[in-house]
């Protein structure tokens, strides 16, 4: 279920409705990004979100995601 | 494809299949006695089997198929309410793709739109929305389900609509809680599972609180899960690690989504505009207390149950639904669904009989679709 | 006469001069067909020769947009009837073009999808030489269906279909993956996605000869359109009583169809697809065919995605990146987009 | 895998399970094709003679009600190629059958006019070889269109065609005109009107065969489909450059059909006919080509209705009862009921 | 067929025209001083091209063409509202089939139809209501147009409809009447008509009186004819008759049909629903005093142009008509079809520039299609 | 102007709203008869009409169809 997808913020299109443009391997769909906005939807421009069903709805942490590589990067290890 | 393609590395995955096979050998778990981990979450059987996880696991790790499939879970009575809806004249009834081919008592929809009621197929409540801008003289009902994930979505939309004034759309809400459920499962006295793996797009909402009552209450380890294939690997591992340690936690593999207490913004949007139903039905597993929402009154001129009269806002109840399955045994882990006596039989995906068969994300379904499970069920 | 009209009305369908004058101006100032009675007179010298045989099929074409980044329905109506004429060892002669036209249809379109069809047919050096022309009222079409007929001629000794695979044969496709299929879900607008792809829509009847005279053991050949690739193998498969076994790392497909089905939930193996083959050789000409195909603008993608295996019969299964496998079913009906 | 709906959706376009159990079940079992793979692969001996040619055509069959007295699309799916090969003087083999359908399309329905046409090919002695289906939603197509490519062959030395004709022909017809116009209008149900009518659908092969074979020196001959005799006249006398003068009194006609004219104010010479030719013939061979025509059902009701005249070209004129004529015009759009 | 064929014999057409011959003669019409009768009815126009009696009548009787089709000399203006009405959303436009192809300022209803709007081609103003009874939700408007031969049916529809309390049936009203633009070709200075052929067909609604003025104000005889061949000539016959004799009556040939005073239901309904404009426009004639009839206001919830404030109702006068067409000239005798200009070049029977070729009943038309007249054009 | 044609009425099908079957050469169509119709709706039956759109218009007399062939036939015999 909840199919959800990283996609990156391109540009804000309409900062009244909370829509921006979002990109996935180079395919373009505008979303909702009422759930990941700040005070400065500017800022958005150039992040990553988990988008749903035309929401962003969570903005990815690439430490986080890094951090994770490296724990699996240590299992890779301990099996060496 | 960034955050998603480092999570396919074929040498990782198998660093992760080989500690598992350690841990696994380590508990005891084999074939003759599994540890079952259930997947509560659809995607994530459906990536079990798109990668073939299930193949290259150890064989004491036995994977239970949940019932986080919102639109398997959907029961016939309710299929049978969109439908009516659908064939009202005027209506545009908009639905996720995969909603379309569930079957109701009568029909699908996909049946109905072939019968000539207007059912569009959209990629968001937002298309539903704009649809409805621009067909002033139409109601534009948008078909409302999923979990926590998808609710967000129709009360962001709800609430755009108020704000625009529209007066021509509504949403059939079926939106359902997995919290819920998973109690009822392990409420159950024959339940065998030895842990969870979470879900990560419904926690990216709720957070992994939610959860807690799992570890704590039942003693068993749940790991919420990112959907690529060495996410799974490695919360399968995490939750070995629990039980090889004797824990039982709430753990987070997923952070780069999910927060731990999920997403304010979402939240505040689903409480605004739902409040829980006393009870809803699932497909197979029966009514359960407190596992579904529905619109608030403040927001009733965007609740198609009340514009159209129908399903729970009327009083009444679920028609029973078909005999001679086993979903609720295959969803709750009891049996596999090869086991099943409808399974390639009565039920398959092209005529389903039961909830799994019906969507791809559905254990059967997956099970006939990727597993080849079909040459062993004939 | 010189059409003066600007839009199809009923009046074009019903037998008299205004459709006369559509056929005359339209159509048949475009196609020039050898006759001008209501069928085609033909006699090509390789029709006589002791074993040659005729090969014939037909397809509707059906496509919303009728116009699309690569194509319009015009190429899609010439190409695939001219693939299902050359995967069978065909060289394509002589197509029919018969046209259901929606009321309100516009003459220009018409016109610009016409221009296609004769571009796309001396492409592949093929004539339309009999058409047909029908008006119906709004709402009961879709703006244009047009159905191809296609006749030509399967040289003496040449005998390609599934019955020829053998267990161990390489299984060749011409091109990267579900182009077309991702081009017109894009296309529609209805999902409002947005990407740079366009339609693989390509006639393959040149291919197929370099791909007969690189790999004389050629056992079939089979155009890859509604229901993709998966849906060739599971009947092909079927029909020669193997197994298929993909291997996931080779198949080609482009980042923006990846990005289209990851966002829809969809499995680019059942992407349709209007310019791509997969193709079944002994495994020791297959270099010599993927070379000969990489020859030619259609098959500058050609590659070896997968091998014949002797049992079980009809399964086609997908080597994963990490060893694991799936089936690689036949599709249920459509492919629906998935949200959970 | 047997069909277990009642009604097409859109899954059985989608080039999956459910459209490959749509195919075998309705269509492939009923057919039979000769081949598995999506081209028939065909000889005939005839096409090897010196000189004979190959005869290819095609048309679309869109008629509401789909189901009519007298017939279905099927029917005329069938008798609508196989009569435009067999005016042309080529004996028909080989079908092709495009089938579009409309979302919602009763499986019933669908097969019995998938019978309607195995039924018709069998009488006409041809074979259904290949042929398609596609879905379209609903509200985009009129439940089914059919499409038939028709593939035939003309024997050595014969060539049938409107530029053989001389001044002083006789004009034929094989029986009387527009029951087939008349049937579809009335059983439209819009203008409810009730006759008992049946329309005239019917393969005209075998009557060709008999037409050659009483009158060696046939000119041409033409089936009269969409606009009626009179369309086909005014086309043949153009492409003659001759004259046609008919004689009223002599045009056979139900008087049921001239009623519903009557009624409609319509001039039942552009009633459409499924099942009707006109054949031209020098004089002395008509009296022969009447009497051959007369011995077969389809030709029960044949007669000479006039006859061509050296000037001026492409005028058709019809002499009336009291020794007026009148022009016979290529009809502008299409025929529309009159009321004033 | 009964009361038709009877009138259809050769042996008597023959008798008919050496009588008629023998009566020119006497009377010293010639071709080149040839008696001119005008058929005022675009019926018996399509009747003399239909047998070719054009051809066959003694070269000293020359038929003219009268303005007797409604379809033809329906003003673009009028089209144009047509179009507009069937344009809006909702509307079921309900016609006569020979009304599609009248070409409006913009475009014919065949080409509004073709654009998108819903327009019906029905063989009776009944069908428009049972249309409206079956359909609801939507306003069924029927194009109401014709002489009084065809004003009573629309007359009893809105009626019926009254009755029945239909709120979604509406008629827009172009009904014309006869007498009156025969008064007006009478008047015109240039006029060159010996005497005329009655119209059949209205006359069994209105009757013989009606053209009484014809006799006895202008001394021109006038025959009531009805539509088979023997009836035009004998109706002719007694046209002669009375030139010879120097007498000027109204005459009924078609006495089988047309009663003396005509029908007193039709008449009744007439009066009852409409009532005189002060005016109407004639395509090639201009308009005419009191020569078109209106919707009364007792039932004006039945007619289109209250109910969508459309062209005589608002006002508003019509677009002037195409410029270089020489229809007023045809239809007043003074010239014949291929002496206009236009004739064949600029206006043909699939793009009609003028009235007369719009119908197959119009004299343009007519001379093209039976008459051969294109050679003689091109 | 103004097609119509003589039918015969074989039946009365709505009395109330009184509508008809006319029969045209074996074409069967249901018509109105209000302009026709007297006291006695089913005396209608069996006669002859002229039939206007969907409408019966007037009772054609066959004495007067007979005495306008006579007249005819009048001329004819002055011809021979
Ligand atoms: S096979 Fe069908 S009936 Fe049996 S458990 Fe699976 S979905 Fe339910
Ligand atoms: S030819 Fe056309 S423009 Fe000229 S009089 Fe006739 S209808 Fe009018
Ligand atoms: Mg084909
Ligand atoms: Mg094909
Ligand atoms: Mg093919
Ligand atoms: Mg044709
Ligand atoms: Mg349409
Ligand atoms: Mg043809
Ligand atoms: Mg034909
Ligand atoms: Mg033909
Ligand atoms: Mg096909
Ligand atoms: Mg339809």
């Amino acid at each position: 279920m909840c199919l959800g997808i990283p996609g990156r913020i391109t540009a804000i299109t309409d900062a009244a409705r909370l829509m921006a443009m979002a990109e996935v391997s180079g395919v373009r769909r505008e979303v909702n990004v009422a759930c990941v906005a700040g005070h400065d939807l500017e800022a958005l421009v150039g992040q990553w979100a988990l988008i749903h069903v035309g929401f962003a709805m969570s903005l990815i942490d690439a430490d986080e995601a890094q951090e994770t590589l490296d724990q699996m990067a240590l299992s890779r290890e301990s099996l060496a | 494809m960034k955050f998603a393609s480092e999570f396919r590395d074929p040498v990782a995955a198998r660093a992760l299949l080989s500690a598992i096979a350690r841990k696994a050998d380590a508990i005891g778990a084999a074939r003759a006695r599994p540890v079952h981990i259930m997947e509560i979450c659809g995607g994530h059987t459906h990536s079990i089997f798109r990668y073939g996880l299930d193949r290259l696991i150890h064989e004491g790790v036995e994977f239970v198929h949940g019932p986080g499939c919102p639109v398997c879970v959907l029961p016939m009575a309710r299929v049978d309410e969109c439908v009516e809806i659908a064939e009202r004249p005027g209506v545009i009834f908009t639905t996720f793709g995969d909603a379309m081919r569930v079957p109701g008592h009568r029909k699908s929809l996909l049946q109905a739109k072939s019968g000539g009621a207007d059912i569009l197929m959209v990629y968001s409540p937002l298309d539903a929305l704009e649809l409805a801008r621009r067909s002033p003289g139409r109601e534009v009902v948008f078909f409302g389900l999923g979990f926590e994930t998808t609710t967000p979505s129709t009360a962001l939309s709800i609430q755009q609509a108020a704000r625009e004034g529209l007066t021509n759309f509504s949403v059939f809400c079926n939106h359902i809680t997995v919290p819920e459920p998973i109690k009822a499962l392990l409420d159950d006295p024959d339940m065998v599972l030895d842990g969870f793996i979470g879900p990560g797009h419904v926690s990216m909402v709720i957070g992994t609180h939610p959860y807690d009552f799992i570890a704590r209450d039942y003693g068993k380890p749940i790991v919420v899960a990112g959907f690529e294939p060495t996410d799974l690997l490695q919360s399968v591992l995490m939750v070995l690690t629990q039980i090889a340690e004797g824990r039982a936690a709430v753990e987070n593999q997923y952070a780069r989504v999910v927060p731990e207490y999920g997403n304010s913004v979402s939240l505040a949007a689903i409480a605004d505009v739902y409040e829980r139903r006393p009870s809803f039905e699932w497909r197979g597993l029966g009514e359960i207390d407190a596992s579904g929402l529905r619109i608030r009154a403040k927001y009733a001129a965007f609740d198609a149950e009340e514009k159209f009269g129908i399903g729970y806002a009327t009083g009444r109840r679920s028609v029973p639904e078909i005999e001679g399955c086993a979903c609720g045994a295959v969803m709750t882990g009891k049996l596999k669904p090869t086991q099943c006596p409808q399974f390639g039989k009565g039920c398959t995906p092209d005529m389903p009989l039961g909830a799994l068969m019906v969507s791809s994300e559905g254990a059967c379904a997956a099970y006939w679709q990727y597993a080849g499970a079909r040459e062993t069920a004939a | 006469m010189a059409l003066r009209d600007t839009h199809v009305t009923m009046a074009h369908g019903g037998g008299g001069r205004a459709m006369r004058d559509l056929i005359d101006d339209v159509f048949t100032s475009v196609f020039q067909p050898p006759d001008t009675e209501d069928q085609a007179r033909l006699m090509d010298e390789a029709l006589r020769e002791p074993g040659a045989r005729l090969a014939f099929t037909t397809d509707s074409f059906v496509v919303t947009p009728l116009e699309f980044p690569g194509g319009d329905i015009g190429t899609l109506a010439v190409c695939g009837t001219v693939n299902d004429l050359a995967v069978g060892g065909a060289r394509p002669l002589w197509l029919s073009a018969a046209f259901i036209i929606e009321e309100g249809c516009e003459i220009a379109l018409l016109r610009r999808i016409v221009a296609s069809v004769a571009a796309e047919a001396a492409q592949a050096g093929v004539r339309i030489v009999t058409g047909d022309t029908k008006v119906v009222e709004r709402g009961k079409g879709d703006g244009l269906f047009i159905t191809t007929a296609g006749v030509g001629v399967i040289p003496p000794g040449l005998d390609l279909g599934a019955r020829h695979i053998r267990p161990g044969d390489a299984v060749i496709v011409n091109g990267v993956l579900g182009d077309h299929g991702a081009t017109i879900l894009a296309a529609r607008g209805d999902l409002a996605l947005s990407v740079d792809l366009a339609s693989d829509c390509a006639g393959l009847g040149h291919l197929m000869q370099a791909a007969l005279a690189a790999a004389p053991g050629l056992r079939a050949a089979r155009d890859c359109t509604r229901g993709g690739l998966a849906s060739a193998l599971n009947e092909m498969a079927a029909e020669a009583g193997l197994a298929v076994e993909l291997d996931e790392t080779r198949l080609p497909l482009r980042p923006e169809v990846a990005g289209v089905c990851e966002i829809l939930g969809l499995d680019p193996l059942y992407l349709a697809n209007e310019g791509r083959l997969v193709l079944f050789c002994p495994p020791d000409q297959a270099e010599a065919l993927v070379a000969a195909l990489r020859r030619l603008p259609e098959g500058q993608g050609a590659c070896v995605i997968g091998q014949t295996l002797p049992a079980p019969a009809g399964r086609v299964t997908l080597r994963t990146a990490f060893g694991g496998a799936r089936l690689v079913d036949m599709l249920i009906g459509e492919q629906l987009p998935r949200i959970c």
